[in-house]
């Protein structure tokens, strides 16, 4: 299975042990998606389920908050990344805080998934990575699979989930990789990180599309005899501290790597965190290896934006191992 | 009429019968005054009042059904204490006391949205979702003037009319937008010539006559029950005090102006009306108001008497499990 | 008509000369097939086609003078290539090359809008802009029926009305948004009576006929330009090809309709119109589209020859200074 | 002269030097705005220069682009904080990027002036502190002043900026305290932090209101004999980085305040930065003191939400001198 076919079957399976689930987005029906992600599911569901929305990202988002009021379970997809800033006030205003502005009392039981990051060729503004608008904004719970096994079992999760969860699904490995499984994976704990490869020399966190760099960044290291312990953090607010400090513990280096900007993203809140709780397991400078604080590029140069395999390992090698 | 049957609830409105539309026009403006009047004492904060609204709430109310959900605005903080939550509570809001909070289901009410026109679209989900799930609910969602220039409202005029949800937009045009009038607003003659745009209905109706805004209401809500779709009511009135206490009209408006309109101003008016027509005596006109404004001043006392909320409550409610609260203040991570 | 002279430059619109228009869209269809192809070869990415609009793209140009403004979106991608950005710099566009990003002030053409109708408020503040500087151009800004869903659509129109911008918003109604037909946007019986919750004027012109375009654009454009404000043209027409070269339209839309709207495409109808009445030869037709295919052809050569984008591409362009970048790669920290 | 007074002469004086210059927002003209920043500047400027606009916060934002591209400086008056998150794609796909989108070519000369945080009570969302989501989307500059003075000379260097500026206005010390000066100060370089007070125990960095409890706090503290350096950052992106280091390499220890949400904050951003540049420096685990990974909470709170001079003295305190 592709990433495309997982979360598509994990749809189909929350959609049949539930029938409050309803979808939500810009062609999600007849299409199946842009991505293809809802394929069949309208024939399979109807379209009182699978909602083909006009183009009104904030519209979309606002009816969702107000089909969970009505006890429905809305999953939402934005096209692409950067679509989702029209729809910022109703995801920061409403749907991260109604629970709270009801007193506690109504549950925003819905999840938003939003196709991201570069590496498909795709035109401008189609290749964000926003995931930390989301961390820093209280409310929401922001999640992101680096793999086909993973996304079903963490949308499943998701979906099930009371509280609102922004879904990034890394466009990249949308088809990538295809993973086999017999059995379908099991619903996801909602907050565990993956030790996706172990080692003792040094932690390499991160997530997403930039996980398989960093995987293949290890296997480079690997060679030069360097041994990197690989995080994959799957949940990125809240973190998992404890999977992330027991590693640092272990190896008592800290590199983190993600695709979106630097400056107030995922990395710099992983690295924070560890200098205020396990400073003292620290014995090299934190090194982040990230997407640049400029716009992503015209897709000619994307291959230069995204930190790659090359680049992590030979970051890691000068930073670390010098 | 009995003044203590009166103290111990809200009036119950009915929309064919005036003289409790009427009661709910005298409880609302009471409830505005102790809130004004509380707010110069410092017993609450900044306070929004909706004088000369009460037209637009009470009729507008009276035309549904306790299913029906209300989708207000911060002008309509009142309007929920004529299904029950209690008017200490309501108040408390502005006292910026998270008790204020209350579930949506106990009342068919919605928080009051202050984001301006963010809350249409929920009432469209809403109203959208019961619908499919077989009820004939309908949602009522108030919205103002400037909110009408605001992105998402169009959005939810638009969605609403494509799916044909059961909402009924009524925008209260009282003409100013804070300091903004309406001819500032937009270059169209009319708001309600904003439902052509998208395929729905409109009205555009007095709001100071409650009878009007209870009928042309009351037309929107069947057509919504009916499978009909939504409508755009607007209900033109006019804002009689300042944006919120801690604005000053003088610098942008003509007290003459002010003038005119206040002598319109709804309660009056139908009071002389129903005094005319026999329905209602002065004494008992007398008789209730002064029953209202002592159940508005137990309120006040009980509303000084409500708990302060303490450090416990930060965050509470923001999750449904408080297990993962990754972040907490240095404080709590050193303790 | 000489050949080789049009070897050398794209066609000049005169909205009085027909035959200018048909040469226009000759050029647009012509950039636009050669698109397709490169992006059949792998020359460049995803395209989005515009077979069908050529006849409103043409019309609407012709209308505007050159100190006058476009504000495109993706799908009027060729339309800066007819005020002379270099039709290979126009392609690399889509092959993710930031040589094809230009200064707007020099084509008076704002770069192509991605994210539907954003960009339509930037052409109220630039033609207000003009307006109160003394100037009399007009903003001519392009969305699609999918982009009347915005909010942004709707602020951007509402503001220019009360500001009386002159801006003419031309909506290109191809009745499809990606896999969503018009009649899922919106309730209303035409796009064009949103132009009503605006108080603007609107008109509906038959997008297939470059003069039908021509003559509306035109009207509208003489009223913003003498200070009337703007206006909404909704040019209905029908989008011929895929959303774009990633698209498969048989998912959702049968080919019998697709062959309806084929058959009434803008170019063939008008060329023979202009042979019937002697305006044109066939032989000249003819003359003239082998001359505009060889100059697309030497065009895409020309693509093939730009230098490719280094590093050194990175950012740049984003500050006006690049001394305070504050963000840099773990490379670049450590080296 | 209060910190609404020097806004206003700053505007003043930007609109007397250069007639490109024009303010637009929501009731800035007749009633000079809900905080009398723009007060009489209609009378002086007229209402082409001077813009009462409808209540549309991306149309207004969206505006100013179009302005910039007619080579007009716009600087928008955004109500309250939480109202920016309509304009948010104007703001971060356009504003932010339209430079770049113009190959370099067209200046973004604009400002948009933020007031935000909490601490007056105000009603529900009217007391967010968003500033880390501008220094994370690419193509802002963000900056935020810390009293009267800096207020002047930093919107001055905002207003003449080639860049966007948004330009945080902490509500709380609009009218907080009164500083005179008989020559308004000189206009600001654009990124410098200020060393607010000088200490040698460790340093605490911090921006607008927060500043005002970290310097309260460096005197609590001065009682026990802990001597505290304050740094004001000024610009929250991009940062001053060699200032900050500078002070950790003389104190050894950093403390980081703000009344923003914690996670992919600016504090990350900093404690990140140094964890980096300036690890062997650090003598013993970072500090950030932050407002919680909830929602601003309703006002009755918010003595309790925002960090107090007495809790960051406490936490300094237990954390590094117990
Ligand atoms: C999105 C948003 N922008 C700005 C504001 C600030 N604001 C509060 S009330 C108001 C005027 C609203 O006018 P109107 O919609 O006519 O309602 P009224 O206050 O007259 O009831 C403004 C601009 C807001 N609450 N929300
Ligand atoms: C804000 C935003 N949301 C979603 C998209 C994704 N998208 C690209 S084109 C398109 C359909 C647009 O249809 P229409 O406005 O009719 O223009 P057309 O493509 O037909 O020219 C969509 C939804 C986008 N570009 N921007
Ligand atoms: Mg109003
Ligand atoms: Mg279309």
């Amino acid at each position: 299975m592709t990433m495309v076919e997982s979360l598509n079957a994990a749809l189909d399976a929350e959609m049949t042990a539930d029938d409050r689930v309803v979808l939500l987005g810009e062609d999600i029906g007849t299409t199946g998606g842009v991505f293809r992600v809802t394929a069949d599911l309208l024939k399979r569901y109807g379209s009182l389920r699978v909602i083909d929305m006009p183009v009104s990202e904030a519209g979309t988002v606002g009816m969702a908050v107000g089909m969970c009021l009505a006890g429905l379970v809305p999953v939402v997809e934005i096209q692409f990344d950067s679509f989702a800033y029209p729809a910022f006030q109703q995801l920061v205003s409403h749907l991260a805080r109604y629970r709270w502005r009801t007193g506690g009392s109504v549950s925003m039981q819905a999840v938003v998934r939003l196709p991201f990051g570069g590496g498909i060729r795709a035109p401008e503004l189609h290749s964000d990575s926003p995931e930390a608008l989301f961390c820093h904004m209280p409310g929401l719970k922001v999640v992101c699979p680096s793999n086909p096994l993973d996304a079903y079992s963490m949308l499943r999760w998701a979906i099930r989930h009371p509280d609102p969860v922004v879904f990034m699904e890394p466009k990249r490995l949308y088809r990538l990789n295809r993973a086999w499984f017999n059995t379908m994976p099991e619903i996801w704990d909602g907050w565990s990180a993956a030790i996706a490869r172990q080692g003792s020399d040094a932690t390499v966190v991160s997530y997403g599309a930039s996980m398989h760099e960093s995987l293949a960044a290890a296997e480079l290291l690997e060679q030069d005899g360097i041994s990197v312990e690989v995080v994959d953090l799957r949940s990125l607010w809240p973190l998992d501290k404890s999977a992330i400090i027991g590693s640092v513990q272990r190896t008592h280096r800290l590199v983190v790597v993600h695709e979106a900007p630097r400056s107030c993203g995922v990395g710099a809140e992983v690295v924070a965190m560890v200098a205020e709780q396990a400073f003292e397991s620290l014995r090299s400078p934190v090194v982040r290896i990230t997407g640049l604080d400029t716009p992503f590029p015209m897709f000619s140069l994307e291959k230069e934006y995204i930190p790659s395999s090359e680049l992590i390992a030979s970051i890691i090698r000068k930073a670390l191992f010098k | 009429m009995n003044s203590t049957e009166q103290l111990l609830s809200y009036p119950r409105l009915d929309p064919l019968d005036p003289v409790s539309l009427w009661r709910g026009m005298v409880w609302l403006r009471s409830y505005d005054e102790r809130a004004v009047a509380l707010q110069r004492q410092g017993r609450i904060g900044t306070y929004a009042t909706f004088w000369g609204e009460e037209a637009v709430q009470v009729g507008a109310l009276s035309a549904i059904r306790h299913s029906d959900w209300m989708f207000p605005t911060y002008r309509e903080n009142g309007i929920v204490t004529l299904r029950g939550l209690p008017l200490e509570r309501a108040w408390s809001y502005f006292r910026g006391d998270p008790g204020a909070l209350f579930d949506p289901r106990e009342y068919g009410c919605a928080p009051q949205s202050v984001p301006l026109a963010s809350h249409l679209s929920h009432a469209v989900g809403w109203a959208w979702s019961r619908m499919v799930g077989g009820h004939d609910d309908v949602a009522l969602a108030f919205f103002g003037d400037g909110a009408t220039s605001e992105g998402e409202a169009h959005e939810a005029l638009n969605v609403a009319g494509v799916m044909k949800a059961p909402v009924v937009f009524l925008c209260v045009n009282n003409q100013w937008a804070i300091s903004t009038p309406v001819s500032r607003q937009t270059a169209a003659k009319q708001l309600v010539d904003k439902a052509i745009g998208y395929g729905i209905p409109g009205e555009r109706v007095d709001g100071f006559d409650v009878i009007e805004v209870a009928e042309s209401l009351g037309r929107a809500v069947e057509r919504a029950r009916n499978g009909n779709g939504p409508s755009f009511i607007e209900a033109f009135c006019y804002r009689i005090g300042p944006h919120a206490t801690a604005d000053d009209p003088s610098l942008y408006r003509s007290s003459v102006d002010e003038e005119h309109w206040r002598s319109m101003e709804p309660i009056g008016r139908m009071e002389e009306s129903l005094i005319r027509e026999g329905l209602l005596s002065y004494s008992q006109a007398k008789a209730y108001k002064e029953a209202v404004r002592t159940t508005m001043l137990e309120a006040a006392r009980r509303l000084d008497r409500l708990p302060r909320p303490d450090r416990s409550w930060l965050g509470k409610g923001t999750f449904a499990s408080e297990v993962f609260i990754g972040g907490l203040t240095g404080e709590e991570v050193l303790s």
